[in-house]
């Protein structure tokens, strides 16, 4: 790993479990014997509303607790992919829902039809599994098998099994479908 | 007719809100809107005080004059409004943690007083805006987020508590109820002194989650089958009372209201008795 | 609740931006007006059933739906 | 006539015609006497179930279109704090008398005592400007209630006139100026259309003219983070816009706001820095140090906040030596150290007891100082 | 028997107290360390919370525990300290002030809630601390300092008022009525849950003064020929009611108190349910 | 694990029994983890009415022998204002923990603010001290909630804990040390006999030994001025006693009570003060200086109040330059004025807009400065 | 109220420095047991009328009369 | 009058209308073309407990309010008469009420009978007359006449008779009696 500091913004609606997401990679970075720090922001609007959590993960001591030059950024609605898209640099990436973003197509931006796969996969609320696969693939900040790992104690135990394959597909198909 | 709809007094800039799919905030909304219309009120003569909580929010999506204040406090604001210009039609927007948690005292003392104004309380049976802890209206052993085994305190009847402060006009019904709470939120505004229309309402996302069921429809369903209209609830046995709630107008009082009374009391050219 | 006793002819409509698939105009019809789509989005699909009783959209907590008595 | 009586004649010469408040030692004259005149000009007296509700019910009265008022003493003004803080945020205009008594808690209930300074500064949560005015006579009772309801509507942000109970209680002549001699100001008005208004557009002074409710005009005023249509809006430039403006009304106008007295020498070695109660005290050592060849002057501060950071700074800047008592145990001497870039010697003169400072103690640490 | 008398309970130095010649305040200080002696509790089993105001002062005078703290919030105190240590005897004593104009809403959720203390309120029309306000139990048109002309505000029913809250046991007497005060407080400390006992209280220097006349032995006869039983108030006319009060014992229930539900619902070993 | 859980974490470890609050964002992870928590090792969570009663409910929780506690954010904070100097005044032991959001009024509700520091200072009527502690990470969360617990039991004082939103809310690792690792203090109990016992009489340290009521010992707990036996005195002398003696008692275990970090470079040309989650922004500044050759350092302030006055001088004394970033408009800062008798620049770098400083705005500043 | 049917011989003090002369036990006292001085102080006259029916005691404000059964 | 600066304090009991004789006083001054300042202590026991009135009269400009040098002070209570015994110059007149007060028979100590005089008089509450008029003997602060005037409007009316006989009496009594 070249970079001693990921960091990376998981943005969206209230309800798409990106809060979770978030505690999930941080906890899985913990894991690996690094430092994991997680925060979020959101709006008085907590039912539907914009959310965003934030990770930063680092071998050594974590400061600055926030992002504020992230490696990528998860857009899954409009609002978020507009908040993000002139603050961040160049290099950074914004990995977007297809279903619901309209990109300015930026060179690193990335889109994918998280939405419409979640439903696939059986269940709308999967796409916050979906999305971390595809985080992974993009900044392999930690390791799937421990992500996969700390994810089975975080959901409820009956949707282990759904939450791990949307893991697998985003990790998989993000490569497939944007490289 | 006025021409006034129940738009005339939504400010179409701010919506769709921020509620809940299913919460029946909106449905509230709608009626008092409604109400308004029917009663042929300006929107500039109307101010709407609200507090705090999801109900609270009910100012941003309102085109009459509003007065959002503190938590807790908005009887004691609207009190202030009404004998500051006793021309307009205050009405105050409360949750059960605005009216009877953390504004207790204000609601027993303005119900007590009299001040010509109307309270419409939203009890959804918890603090929605904070993420659903309970409230004094709780019923005894209801999961919230912060009595995750049940509480252990019973909730208020706030309309008998009403009461027994002295309330003019009390009545009650529930969201489900959607033409009743209108008529009754124009009965309540048209009448002198302090009246409140408790509205039993639906909090899908927390209350109902935890209790009932996420589902808005059932939600509805659960609280049609709990009211049961006064006369009928009078009749029925203490268990049966103790799983429903009586709706309809339930005190009904014609005392004159705190400024009449005032006025009455002290005429500008009476000399001052007492301590001199 | 001052239901009106003769059928009348409603044009209903709901706002798609507004509605949020609560279902509560679905559930509440007594006349079956309504249908849900799969992704819960109310559809009107039977109007002339309308009874003109306005509970759906006294009820739709997000004055998504509007009716309009043609006759 | 009493101080706090005159606290009650002013606020009706110049318009007040609501007060609602809860009676407290050593304020409660000017509830009763509230009680007794204000309906004789067709105001209105309410007595509400607590401190939380009396402010409640005059910023609520004052959003109606009334100049309001309520009378406090430490424990009601702790109660007081959250409200205060929305109407600063919200911008209701209203005057808070606070006849200050021997604190923390309930402490000494009937003596006089000046620990509110510092929290009429900053007793509720968040930044927030203020503006306090603090009396040291019957006379100016009058005046700074007048003062304190013009500087309230005119920026529209409670006004605190921080009295003590020596003050409040204590008789003196008064003299009424005729109502035609009487400076009032009343809040602007809007002047653009009730179309489209914006109650909180904030005009070229950075003061919103917001009418009351009930004048043709919507107006929607919050507690929560709002822009200029009053509606909630939680932008973060909102947010500082907001909060920078609601400051900057205050700080741009200093020069309007800010009052003190000179008494005394003008180019003393020793500068007393007094006000309220004390600063007769102080005015009376001013006198006897003349009489013993001491060279002492006085720089009373009439308005406490805003600071008076310039005048202050003078005194720093020409005197040998800085004294402040006070009835605390230094909450003023605080702000002189802020002040103090030319290390002069500040000292301090604190007590607590309930007693007043007598002239004898200042004028033993006068002699100290400037021996 | 333990013994203990009324003196056990009095702190001799402290005496004479402050009260006014004629004030009810000694009178039922007298009943309250009557009834502890006669329940054979020792001082050190018992704290007594006091509030700001005349009968407020009472704790200088006493030797038990003591917690004399800001105004209106006595039994919000109470209820910590009878949580933090269930073992104690916990009884506040406020006046009308303390506990239903300040203090209202710690008296409405303190009944709801159940906590197993006793409020005794000395009911006295007005503030007495303060030089003789009106209070929230200051009748229409009663005459204090701050209603020269009368109030134009009716007072509490503070009885039907902890009824309407949910109180356990509600009782009201006057200081006319000494030995039935003393064992009412008797039977209010020995019920479990939250225990009222209202006394309607003479303040001959400002109540009585204004209102009915300043010598204590008329203000004590004004009480006495006010107040009738119960069972006879309930036949009287409205308005032979609009002159009386009723006295005895108002409501007696027996809901479990606060500490015994709240362990009955959590146990320790229980793992807690809802949100994890 | 979050910022705010680990404050109940800590509180249970230090044999907190007993919570009482009414929830408010950004604090009410507390008050739920406490109702889940605290039934499980026999103590009691108790939603009340409002912030007022909560913290009277905690008084006497605390009074009746059970470490107490009760969480909340500014509207909350306000209301609690009377009773803190309650609780001070009669020195009742007992741990508020200010989660701070963006104020003032209800303001920005989720946002972070640091708008609270002069507040918790001076909020309460009267002349008062007080113990305040600000955490920067969730470790410290734990930590200073351990220690307020140990310093309120120790002065028999409130202490603060003033959080942030962010610190709150954020979610990084925590070590928690074996229970008889911690150190945990304990009220001290009365060495002498119940029969003529004064509860009120100050030890060598200044500290009564009040022991909880229903021990054997009578107890008087009063918020009027009280002598040594509890019960009221009005006399000039016992008034001026009091608060003096809650003064010193603080003021004589300043060493004891202040806390500070300092972090980088030991004689770096300038110094940046900060606390809370804006301490870490300045540390990543610390980093990035060195980097980049700059000469900067961090005094990080753990102990808000009493205000560390002498690691503050110390800091204008050697630095060439003070650089203050704050979530307010210039809280801290001003008290590092009142400091510096050396004229030693002091800048200032202001947030009020619900977003934290970034690493880049203090860098920013830092070459201003340096340059 | 437990009043004693039988006569006793009660002996009643009245401690004049607690006394703040109410004029209470003289007013309620049904057995005229107390007169009151010019300037207001009670005396205990009449003592063998007293019936112990312990109003005066316990209505005295001030604490300051105490009554001995002695028979 | 070879006296600038006036400093009397009227010391007792609550009820003893010593307040209103201190209004009294200041309001004569002012009749009088001087200044006056009246300032008042008062515990919480208003009913029985200490009170005390404090009056500054000076041709001049009244800065400091209260009395740190009084030239008389009237003691109608033992802890008036103690509170002040240790505190004035040798001076300072006390004027006492024999009935109530114990003195040290300091030089300038006066005793007089208030209590027993009022209740002689007909109404005990008229003592703060009589002493206002013992205190006008013994300190021309005002002319008699001018505070009589004054009185009348500050009493009831029914009352007025009275006040003044005290009034006069103190005034001629106190010589009588004390020189
Ligand atoms: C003084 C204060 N305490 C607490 C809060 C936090 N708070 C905001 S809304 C709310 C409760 C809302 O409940 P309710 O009034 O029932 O309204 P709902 O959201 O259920 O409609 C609370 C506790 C606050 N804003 N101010
Ligand atoms: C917060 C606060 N507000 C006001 C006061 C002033 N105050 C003290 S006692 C009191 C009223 C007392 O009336 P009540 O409780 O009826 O007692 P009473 O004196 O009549 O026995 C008031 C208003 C105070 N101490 N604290
Ligand atoms: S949380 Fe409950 S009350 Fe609030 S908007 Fe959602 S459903 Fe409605
Ligand atoms: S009730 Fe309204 S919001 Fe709900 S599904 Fe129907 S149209 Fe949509
Ligand atoms: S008006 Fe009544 S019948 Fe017609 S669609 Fe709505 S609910 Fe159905
Ligand atoms: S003022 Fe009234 S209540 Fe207070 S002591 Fe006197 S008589 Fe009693
Ligand atoms: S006990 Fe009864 S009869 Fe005897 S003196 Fe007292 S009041 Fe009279
Ligand atoms: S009742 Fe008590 S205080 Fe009153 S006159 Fe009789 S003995 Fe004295
Ligand atoms: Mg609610
Ligand atoms: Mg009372």
């Amino acid at each position: 790993m070249a970079k001693k500091t990921w960091q990376l913004v998981l943005a969206g609606t209230g309800g798409q479990g990106l809060i979770l997401a978030g505690v999930t990679l941080a906890k899985t970075a913990v894991l690996e014997q690094k430092n994991g720090v997680q925060t979020q922001s959101y709006g008085i609007q907590t039912r539907g509303g914009y959310s965003q959590a934030e990770v930063v993960i680092c071998d050594e001591t974590i400061y600055f607790p926030k992002c504020d030059n992230p490696d990528l950024v998860l857009a899954l609605s409009q609002d978020a992919y507009e908040r993000y898209r002139h603050k961040v640099s160049n290099d950074c990436i914004i990995l977007y829902d297809d279903d619901a973003v309209k990109s300015d197509k930026r060179t690193n931006d990335i889109g994918y039809p998280f939405s419409a796969r979640a439903i696939d996969l059986g269940n709308e609320k999967v796409i916050n599994s979906l999305a971390l696969g595809g985080v992974l693939k993009l900044c392999p900040v930690v390791a799937k098998e421990n992500l996969a790992k700390v994810l089975e104690t975080e959901v409820p135990a009956k949707a282990v099994a759904l939450n791990l394959q949307a893991l697998e597909a985003g990790y998989e198909e993000i490569q497939k479908w944007s490289c | 007719m006025s021409g006034y709809t129940f738009k005339s007094y939504l400010e179409k800039s701010q919506l769709p809100h921020m509620w809940c799919p299913g919460c029946g905030d909106g449905i509230i909304l709608r009626a008092y809107t409604e109400a308004l219309a029917e009663l042929c009120l300006a929107p500039q003569e109307v101010v709407t005080v609200t507090g705090i909580g999801c109900w609270g929010k009910a100012d941003d999506y309102l085109g009459t004059h509003a007065f959002h204040g503190t938590h807790g406090r908005a009887l004691a604001f609207a009190t202030g409004i009404k004998l500051g210009n006793p021309d307009l039609t205050v009405v105050a927007l409360m949750g059960d943690g605005d009216a009877v948690t953390i504004g207790g005292n204000h609601f027993i003392h303005a119900a007590r007083r009299n001040i010509n104004l109307t309270a419409i309380v939203t009890n959804n049976y918890n603090y929605g805006m904070t993420g659903g802890q309970y409230s004094a209206t709780t019923p005894l052993e209801g999961k919230t987020t912060t009595s995750p085994n049940g509480t252990a305190e019973p909730g208020f009847d706030l309309c008998f508590l009403a009461e027994a402060a002295g309330a003019n006009f009390v009545a009650r019904t529930t969201c489900y109820h959607a033409v009743a709470l209108k008529n009754m939120i124009k009965e309540a505004i048209s009448h002198q002194g302090f009246s409140l229309v408790e509205v039993v309402s639906s909090c899908p996302t927390y209350f109902g989650r935890f209790n009932v069921h996420p589902s808005p429809v059932k939600m509805l369903n659960w609280l049609k089958d709990k009211a049961v209209p006064v006369q009928k609830y009078r009749e029925m046995s203490a268990a049966e009372q103790a799983e429903h709630f009586a709706v309809s107008t339930l005190v009904n009082k014609n005392r004159p209201d705190f400024y009449t009374t005032y006025k009455r009391i002290n005429r500008p050219d009476q000399s001052a008795k007492g301590e001199e | 609740m001052n239901r009106p006793p003769i059928q009348k002819t409603v044009r209903i409509s709901i706002d798609s931006r507004s509605c949020k698939k609560c279902g509560i105009c679905y559930g509440f019809c007594s006349q079956n007006v309504f249908t849900l789509a799969r992704d819960g989005t109310p559809e009107v699909t039977n109007p002339s059933n309308c009874t003109y009783c306005r509970l759906c959209d006294l009820r739709c907590p997000d004055f998504a739906i509007t009716l309009e008595v043609i006759s | 006539m009493q101080g706090n009586e005159a606290c009650v004649y002013a606020a009706i010469d110049c318009g007040a015609r609501f007060y609602a408040g809860y009676p407290i030692t050593p304020s409660s004259e000017i509830a009763e006497l509230s009680a007794k005149y204000l309906p004789k000009v067709n105001g209105i007296y309410l007595q509400m179930e607590d401190e939380l509700g009396s402010i409640a019910a005059i910023i609520g009265a004052s959003a109606a279109g009334k100049k309001s008022f309520t009378a406090t003493s430490g424990p009601g003004f702790s109660l007081m704090q959250e409200n205060l803080g929305m109407a600063i945020y919200a911008e209701v205009p209203c005057v808070i008398i606070n006849v200050q008594r021997n604190g923390p808690s309930t402490g000494l209930a009937t003596r006089p005592g000046q620990g509110d300074v510092m929290q009429a500064r900053w007793g509720t949560h968040g930044d927030h400007p203020i503006i306090v005015l603090s009396p040291s006579s019957v006379q100016e009772c009058y005046d700074l209630t007048i003062r304190a309801f013009n500087l309230s509507e005119k920026y529209r942000i409670p006004v605190i006139l921080l009295s003590d109970e020596v003050i409040g209680h204590m008789r003196e002549s008064l003299t009424i100026p005729e109502v035609e001699d009487l400076i009032i100001i009343n809040r602007k008005l809007p002047l653009v259309p009730a179309q489209g208004f914006k109650p909180y557009t904030p005009e070229e002074d950075l003061v919103p003219a917001i009418p009351p409710f009930g004048t043709g005009y919507i107006v929607h005023i919050s507690s929560s983070c709002h822009d200029e249509s009053g509606y909630s809006h939680n932008a973060p430039q909102t947010a500082d816009n907001l909060v920078r403006r609601l400051h900057k009304k205050i700080e741009a106008n200093q020069e309007d706001i800010v009052q003190v007295e000179w008494f005394g020498p003008e180019d003393a070695e020793l500068t007393i820095i007094a006000y309220g109660v004390i600063s007769r005290t102080a005015k009376q050592v001013v006198i006897n140090a003349q009489a013993n060849g001491l060279s002492v002057n006085l720089l009373r501060l009439i308005t406490h906040w805003p600071f008076p950071d310039e005048q202050v700074t003078q005194a720093l800047k020409k005197a040998r030596a800085v004294l402040i008592p006070e009835l605390n145990l230094g909450q003023v001497v605080q702000e002189v150290h802020r002040l103090n870039s030319f290390n002069t010697p500040v000292y301090q003169l604190s007590r607590i007891d309930g007693e007043i400072i007598l002239p004898s103690q200042i004028m033993q640490k006068v002699e100290e100082v400037l021996k």
